[in-house]
């Protein structure tokens, strides 16, 4: 089953990447947000936009970009979701 | 059309997981899916206190979620266990354990750790907010 | 088919209270007879140290609580081996519960499972 | 001897920062050495809860603070800004925002953020807990 | 001789309450006439950020009583050069509100300081 | 003035040594107390022995154990505290 990934905690970004398979997807949300500058994607990253305006940051590019509603679609697109805290 | 539940663990007052969890909860109403319900548990049974009382110019939670559920009729369930033990309580409880008070919001409800279980079993997608 | 329910422990007992709160979650789960996993990962593997005192500074002892993983109809207790040996602890400092597992194993543990649980 | 106040922002339901405040609390005073205030900011306002309730078999630390703290005649003072966006309220302040009950432990006062600077400036030492 | 105060900012903002509930001390502390030094490092950074819009998730922005800090009293904001760098971000994207520094500068502040708050 | 550093949480370790003095302390507390098995101190550690006894462990001996008679006497023989959050 593939699994999507979300992250809040920038400080446990090397903990949730270490069990990320090839299938699976990252998506980083409010205080992780700030990853989406600093760090390429190992597998599918995704970043919340709503969180980047937040805070006054873009992406760096690498990490497509999603607004809530493609957040909702994403936890149907994948099997089941596990929040890394 | 998929049916969700909510695990809201956040703490409503030191961080934003109880607002991302509203945004999600009021974007997939909107898109047509169906919210079951939003169980709170560890820190996030917080919010279950009609006595919050954020600056007036400010967002509250409690209410936010109360609003919410009664115009989308779904289900606001906070733990026991850990609810009375945070002082989250109803009346009956209150009562049971000889607590001078109560504040439990009236959109809420105190039931046991099955409810999240149900909500599992019950749902398409089980979506953890911390 | 019994849905498949994990458990991720990944922080050290007692600082934080989510050991306690997650193994809540796991053993509410088993009396629905779903199938669980409880994994130790990075200071998680610290909540199976064996002989825990908490009670010198009046916290609740929740690790005799593992002893009964099994009883409680929770048969499958992994625990990193990557975490151990960054940590310099050995299998023979924790409750006899779990079994060590590569990150191959436990990242297929996550994958089969239906529900994940962290806190 | 010297003067010691501390600063506590711990959760007291989700860490152990409470728990080690106590214990400094009570050590520095068995040495001789004087606590004239507890200030609580933060999350750990919520300790003033008087309606928090663990197991019966568990420590209570709103319990155990106000214990001491009458003991051995120091302050626990629990910042108002924060207690009241956290739904701790004492009577009066319930009465002055429309709330429907109140639950501040009565060992505890609300004051505001002037009193922790009061205690930087009258004790030897802060310790904070976090 | 007036106390010494710094304020370390160290958590990027509205994922947690610090930031804001650290700046509401700072404000109480400048009332009190005592000399406040406001220290931006790690994540704490992204603070200082020019157009933050938390409005849009419905939390209240904090910031612009950063760009008032001068106002207040608090006459020293330090914002980490190593932590910008870090991050790709440089100092034309902040607020005008803090001066960049070196660690050692830092470190000197801190030491010089009667008190220290984080949160 | 010298400062302690009082650090609880293990993932802020390296934050916190970054900003040590040589003639600073740090004392481990709480589930930092696990780091004390770990790693070695930068400038005088202590590492608080009620928090290792409560989880089962010892210091790996370059450490200097602190029971809480000593955390208290810690906090006079430095200028000033500072818990690292």
């Amino acid at each position: 089953m593939t699994t999507l990934y979300i992250l809040n905690n920038p400080d446990l970004f090397q903990q949730c990447s270490a069990v990320l398979d090839e299938n699976d997807g990252l998506l980083l949300i409010e205080n992780a947000v700030v990853l989406a500058q600093q760090l390429e994607p190992k597998t599918a990253g995704f970043v919340l936009e709503e969180d980047l305006v937040a805070r006054g940051l873009d992406s760096n590019g690498s990490w497509g970009n999603k607004d809530y509603d493609g957040f909702v679609a994403l936890t149907l697109e994948y099997d089941k979701t596990v929040s890394w805290l | 059309m998929a049916t969700f539940s909510l695990l809201v663990t956040a703490n409503p007052h030191s961080s934003q997981g109880q607002f991302s969890a509203i945004q999600f909860a009021k974007t997939l109403i909107s898109q047509g899916h169906i919210l079951k319900r939003v169980f709170f548990y560890a820190d996030g049974v917080l919010v279950a206190s009609r006595l919050n009382c954020p600056p007036s110019d400010e967002y509250n939670l409690t209410k936010t979620w109360a609003k919410l559920a009664i115009e989308h009729d779904f289900e606001l369930v906070a733990c026991v266990t850990v609810a009375m033990k945070r002082g989250i309580t109803n009346a009956a409880e209150a009562e049971r354990n000889a607590l001078t008070g109560d504040n439990l919001d009236p959109a809420f409800e105190i039931s046991g750790l099955g409810q999240l279980t149900e909500a599992m079993l019950e749902s398409d997608r089980l979506v953890t907010f911390g | 088919m019994r849905k498949r329910l994990s458990i991720i422990f990944n922080k050290a007992p007692y600082g934080t209270q989510s050991g306690r709160e997650l193994l809540d979650i796991a053993l509410m789960a088993a009396a629905f007879d779903m199938d669980i996993s409880a994994l130790f990962i990075e200071d998680g593997v610290y909540q199976l140290l064996d002989n825990q005192q908490p009670d010198i500074l009046h916290m609740k002892n929740h690790s005799s609580t593992f002893k009964a993983l099994e009883l409680y109809g929770i048969e499958t207790a992994l625990v990193s081996e990557d975490a151990l040996i960054h940590r310099r602890l050995s299998q023979s400092q924790l409750l006899p519960v779990a079994q060590p597992a590569k990150q191959n194993e436990l990242q297929s543990i996550i994958a089969q499972s239906d529900f994940v649980f962290m806190l």
